[in-house]
């Protein structure tokens, strides 16, 4: 069956997705490599560091309307939160806050915090969900995009967790504490991470879609992630009471319904889905059959 | 971690396309990052490295001498941050940085 | 601490506290006023159910008693590790307390997060380190992951790590590293109710924790980076 | 122990197993070793049928557990060393010489084994060697073999992967050797008969069915841009200009990054139709987006691949299929067919400034699989093609009798690893010489049979080379920075260079930039699946979906 070339959003690198997502030649970077700002803490480690420290930031248009954008780089260290790399997503999406373009895009792509400067990357993470509350309080929408080779898990599934909205593909993974984590501190019994469809199956795309979590499941394009994430640009809607509170019930609902489920296939047949073809499914097809 | 500078006399080719830097590669195990910024040297050409394996100035004498023969440039400096990478792979990503700059 | 005697320091003018499992919630009175306690006990592990049980408090907290100071008392392990925790999008549920969290702050109250216990990667983040002021008191440990862990992944001998974490902040575990980063406001030993009536007083609720890291020398680049990129 | 009363031996012994287990071929599983102490006398020359990628588990494991006392002395000869059992049998004093072709996981093991007495190798062997010598010097006392199915009567369905069974079975049951088979079922009902009940004496129900390696399964994701960069420069130096039609690729990730970009490279230089048509294969997944694109006629299988059953089934044009539907391989009649096309491409550990190539170290007796007959010029070759006649015009230019050229292309990366150069001023196989104690070493693919080396630094076209020490200054003038590169005439290798003999990427208008994995036509497994229709189903461990 011919296929037509696809412009893989997971294999890109973070300079690649931003050329890729924003309208040609309207990106403009802030603190670009050139600036070497660079980590000041792994040198103690022995280990090497990067000119944009793991993340590009900077603004551009999506489809003529102005965002502000940022990306994680998850093959240097693991896409991983450190002093710099936070402080770069903090800065850009207060200044977001304070400019108001129409969205920030988040590229998350994201082992968690940076190990060999732990403190500063939890506390950085948190500063980074202080600023988005402070965007989206002023009407500024943060979408996260997820489908990067190394995940989004840690403290940046948790950021994730407070964007507007997702886009993600099948090939995005999203959880707090990573199959290889839970099966060191909780043993192999309770997640066997070597087993990847079952990886795939508990924390990948299609489940976090399938919830609701993740708004538009697109394929492993990356014009497929542009439409989409273009197509969620609306203003922030305020907190309230009412709507926190709707959506308080939906995650409790959530757990009455599915709570005792120990595998994504019973999540699926409890919804109604042919929980062996799932998998498999495009996500154009998983959208058609994702139950109201 | 060893810092390693270099400097040689180019070749006939200054970077043309206007762009203030390029980058190629990513700074991963057995990869490097290479960010070449057009730069006034006299025609010279500087390279700045910082790598995690330390003792390999000579091959990286060889692959710089090698690259400068085959693609000419001057009046640029290459800032690189390498994690190990073996020399082919460096060599490939200084012509494209160069290549992105071109 | 243990949360009795925490909670008679915290406040002698007298407190109205329950205890169901792990979950500590409740009102007390501090200079006269009453302010709502809400936290965790036990070192317990913060997961969907305990989320939405936090949640949940607040929620009523913004519904009934709209800008009441919430006085979050900050005791657990971590995020629960399981994989059916994580099948019903855990990272979702956290993020739901913490705009609950939110809420709570834009209806007018004052978060003041009071670690007594443990404090520990997701857990902590779930629950304490978004409040307007994080202080610790006697007995509270916070960190992100043990060296051991740190030492596993990184592959640097465990000696050497502790050494390294007798001249930076920047990783290891430990309420005085935190404060050095600026991710503690304060770190109390005594006068506790004095010094929460203080706290409260003050009505600065903005993020002020880079600012903190580089005035104690622990965290050198952020607030630059953060103020270059705001001015670029 | 080949002796003129062989077949008495065997009426002998067949007169033994009747009187403990009664008449009929079906011995019960659970009494295999007994019946083996039966039917192997010591010094026999016992044949184990397995490869790199099927495995007689279940026999080798009962051969082990054979009583030493009883059965002793054995000379075994198989394809493949690929079980610990196999070395087990000489550790426990059941057998002491081996005759092979290949060791894979095992190769660290026998060198050590070897190095200490306990194992004498008869000779490494090529596979088509190695099956030829069951038909005069090495003939089997016994053989065992392996099935997918068999009936009482000893009928054999042998499934995708029948790779030897047929040539195995025949050596030994036409050379007064008696035949046993592990089978995964017994059954009333076969869908096929790949080898006629009369051959076979004996078959076993095995507990579980055989062990099937996917060895060709060669994940996408794992190509690089080094890879991609000399593929493209294979592509282009050698496929665009020679245009073979008949090939055959090794099973590495540098023939398979050319296989994903033949729909779209392959494409561009305007390859479809007028080269890779016919190809002498294993099916491979990474061959799925080329056959669906139209490049491919035919494939002549060797064996078959775990996973791609259905999809092979559905190509009856391209694969050969039985009546039944499913692939019928043959590693003898494949092997042939490599050895008689226009083109071999592979890799290989290790080269020498002669093209000397070799995949055994001094510290592991790999073995050479299918490379040495695939890869090797092949003087009997008479039929003519338009890439036989212009390589053989390149390396005959100027001879009194025009000849022909097969292309044998080493295609490899100048490091394995940071402090593992590919390029050696001499291979270990001198080593593994002394260790094994050959009288020659053990080289896979001799220099003087290679047409081109290809590495990332360029391609070094050897035809062209008129003397010896041009040919060792195009292959240095390739290996880049190791030390064997390092060594090369610079001067020479300019001049190698201005007469096309040394071709670098910028010489065939490759931009480094243009090396991008954006152009394999799969760049995943699941883009495999997708572009088989959802036919090839992956074994799981190769999912990320």
């Amino acid at each position: 069956m011919k296929q037509t070339p696809r412009i893989s959003f997971y294999e890109a690198s973070a300079r690649q997705r931003v050329a890729g997502l924003l309208d040609p030649g309207s990106f403009r970077e802030i603190l670009p490599p050139t600036e070497k700002r660079t980590s000041p803490h792994l040198g103690l480690f022995d280990a090497p560091v990067s000119f944009d420290d793991g993340v590009v930031i900077g603004e551009g248009t999506l489809e003529g309307k102005p965002v502000a954008i940022f990306a994680q780089e998850g093959k240097f260290r693991g896409g991983s939160l450190g002093e710099v790399h936070a402080a770069k997503i903090t800065g850009l999406i207060l200044r977001a806050a304070a400019r108001k373009p129409q969205a920030v895009l988040g590229l998350l792509d994201s082992g968690g915090v940076r190990l060999e400067e732990a403190n500063a990357g939890e506390i950085g993470s948190t500063e980074i969900m202080r600023a988005i509350f402070e965007a989206r309080r002023v009407g500024v929408p943060v979408i996260g995009l997820l489908g990067g080779s190394c995940g989004c898990f840690g403290g940046a599934s948790i950021i994730a967790g407070c964007c507007d909205a997702l886009v993600a593909s099948e090939e995005a993974r999203l959880s707090v504490s990573g199959p290889e984590v839970i099966e060191t501190v909780m043993g192999v019994e309770a997640f066997d991470s070597r087993d990847r469809a079952l990886v795939w199956r508990t924390t990948g795309g299609k489940n976090r879609f399938l919830f609701g979590k993740v708004a538009t499941l697109v394929d492993d394009h990356i014009p497929a992630f542009r439409t989409a994430a273009s197509a969620l640009v609306r203003p922030s809607t305020p907190l309230r009471l009412d709507s926190l509170r709707t959506e308080r019930d939906a995650l409790v609902r959530r757990i009455a319904t599915f709570g005792t489920c120990t595998d994504a296939k019973q999540i699926w047949e409890k919804m109604g889905l042919p929980a062996d073809r799932v998998s498999d499914m495009t996500a154009a097809e998983l959208t058609a059959a994702k139950p109201a | 971690m060893e810092h390693l500078s270099f400097e040689f006399d180019g070749g006939v080719h200054a970077p043309k396309s206007g762009k203030a830097y390029a980058v190629a590669g990513v700074v991963a195990s057995s990869n490097l990052e290479v960010l070449a910024q057009p730069q006034e040297l006299g025609g010279r050409v500087r390279f700045e490295v910082d790598t995690t394996a330390a003792h390999f100035q000579d091959a990286w004498r060889a692959v710089i001498t090698d690259f400068i023969e085959r693609r000419q440039p001057r009046d640029v400096l290459f800032s690189i941050n390498d994690f190990a990478a073996i020399p082919p792979v460096v060599s490939l990503r200084l012509d494209q940085a160069w290549e992105g700059l071109e | 601490m243990e949360l009795s005697a925490l909670l008679d320091q915290l406040f002698p003018e007298g407190h109205r506290v329950a205890v169901d499992d792990a979950l500590v919630s409740g009102e007390a009175t501090l200079g006269g006023q009453t302010v709502a306690v809400l936290g965790t006990t036990n070192h317990s592990f913060i997961g969907i159910r305990e989320a939405v049980a936090l949640s949940g408090k607040f929620l009523d907290l913004v519904e009934k008693r709209p800008g009441i100071p919430v006085i979050m008392l900050v005791d657990n392990n971590g995020q629960r590790m399981a994989l059916d925790e994580e099948l019903l999008v855990l990272p979702e549920y956290i993020a739901h307390l913490l705009r609950a969290q939110q809420l709570a702050r834009a209806s007018g109250s004052r978060l003041v997060a009071v670690v007594y216990g443990n404090s520990i990667a997701g857990g902590f983040i779930a629950f304490g380190m978004l409040a307007d002021r994080v202080v610790s008191v006697p007995g509270a440990e916070t960190s992100v992951m043990k060296l051991e862990a740190i030492a596993r992944v990184t592959k640097m001998p465990l000696e050497k790590l502790q050494d390294l974490a007798k001249q930076v902040s920047v990783f290891a575990p430990g309420c005085d590293h935190f404060f050095r980063m600026g991710g503690l406001h304060e770190i109390w030993t005594d006068n506790f109710s004095a010094r929460l009536q203080a706290t409260l007083a003050s009505d600065d609720t903005h993020d002020t924790r880079a600012a903190l890291g580089l005035e104690r020398g622990g965290r050198k680049a952020a607030r630059a980076v953060i103020d270059d990129v705001l001015g670029a | 122990m080949s002796s003129p009363d062989k077949v008495a031996r065997r009426t002998e012994k067949l007169a033994r197993v009747a009187k403990a287990f009664g008449p009929g071929k079906v011995i019960p599983a659970a009494r295999t070793v007994e019946f083996l102490e039966l039917i192997l006398s010591p010094g026999d020359r016992l044949v184990h049928e397995g490869d790199n990628q099927k495995q007689g588990d279940f026999l080798a494991e009962k051969l082990a557990q054979m009583d030493p006392k009883k059965v002793h002395g054995l000379k075994l000869a198989l394809s493949c060393i690929g079980l610990p059992e196999h070395l087990d049998l000489f550790e426990n004093g059941i057998a002491e010489v081996v005759d092979f072709a290949y060791a894979g996981p095992q190769g660290g093991r026998l060198a050590e084994l070897v190095g200490n007495g306990t194992v004498k190798i008869g000779a490494v062997h090529t596979y088509v060697e190695l099956i030829a010598r069951y038909f005069a010097e090495l003939r089997p006392d016994v053989a065992c073999l392996v099935a997918v199915d068999a009936d009482a009567e000893g009928n054999l369905y042998t499934g995708s992967n029948t790779e030897e069974t047929p040539a195995l079975a025949e050596a030994a049951a036409f050379g007064g050797g008696i035949v046993v088979v592990q089978a995964n079922t017994l059954t009333d009902n076969l869908r096929r008969i790949d080898i006629p009940g009369e051959w076979v004496d004996f078959v076993i129900e095995s507990p579980k069915p055989f062990h099937l390696e996917p060895l060709f399964t060669k994940d996408p994701a794992l190509i690089d841009e080094t890879r991609i960069l000399m593929a493209m420069m294979t592509m282009k130096a050698i496929y665009q200009k020679y245009l073979p039609k008949v090939l055959n690729h090794g099973v590495g990730f540098n023939t398979a990054a050319i296989e994903l970009l033949l729909p779209t490279y392959g494409e561009e230089l305007g390859l479809k139709g007028k080269a890779c048509t016919h190809w002498a294969l294993n099916p491979h997944p990474t061959m799925i987006p080329a056959i669906e694109s139209g490049f491919v006629e035919a494939i002549a299988c060797i064996g078959g691949e775990v996973g791609m059953e259905d999809y092979v089934a559905s190509k009856p044009d391209i694969f050969p299929l039985g009546h039944d539907g499913s692939l019928r391989s043959n590693r003898f009649y494949g092997q042939m067919a490599g050895h008689y096309a226009d083109m071999f491409v592979g890799a290989t550990l290790q080269i020498d400034p002669f093209g000397n190539s070799s995949t055994v170290t001094a510290d592991r007796l790999a073995g050479f699989g299918g490379a040495p007959n695939f890869g090797a010029e092949n003087r009997s070759r008479r039929h003519l093609s338009e890439a036989y006649l212009r390589a053989g015009a390149e390396a005959h230019q100027g001879e009194f009798m025009p000849q022909g050229r097969k292309l044998v292309v080493q295609m490899v990366e100048t490091f394995q690893s940071a402090n593992t150069p590919t390029f050696v001023e001499r291979l270990e196989a001198w080593e593994a010489m002394k260790t094994a104690g050959f009288a020659i070493p053990p080289v896979m693919i001799y220099g003087d049979d290679v047409s081109h080396v290809v590495t990332e630094e360029g391609v070094a076209n050897l035809l062209l080379c008129r003397t010896i020490e041009e040919r060792e200054q195009a292959v240095r003038g390739v290996a880049g920075f190791t030390p064997v590169g390092l060594k090369r005439d610079r001067t020479m290798v300019a001049n190698l260079r201005d007469r096309g003999i040394i071709q670098r990427a910028e010489d065939l208008g490759i931009r480094k930039s243009d090396v991008s994995r954006d152009r394999l036509a799969a760049r995943s497994i699941h883009d495999l699946v997708r572009w088989s229709g959802g036919l090839y189903n992956p074994p799981s461990r190769f999912r990320n979906w």
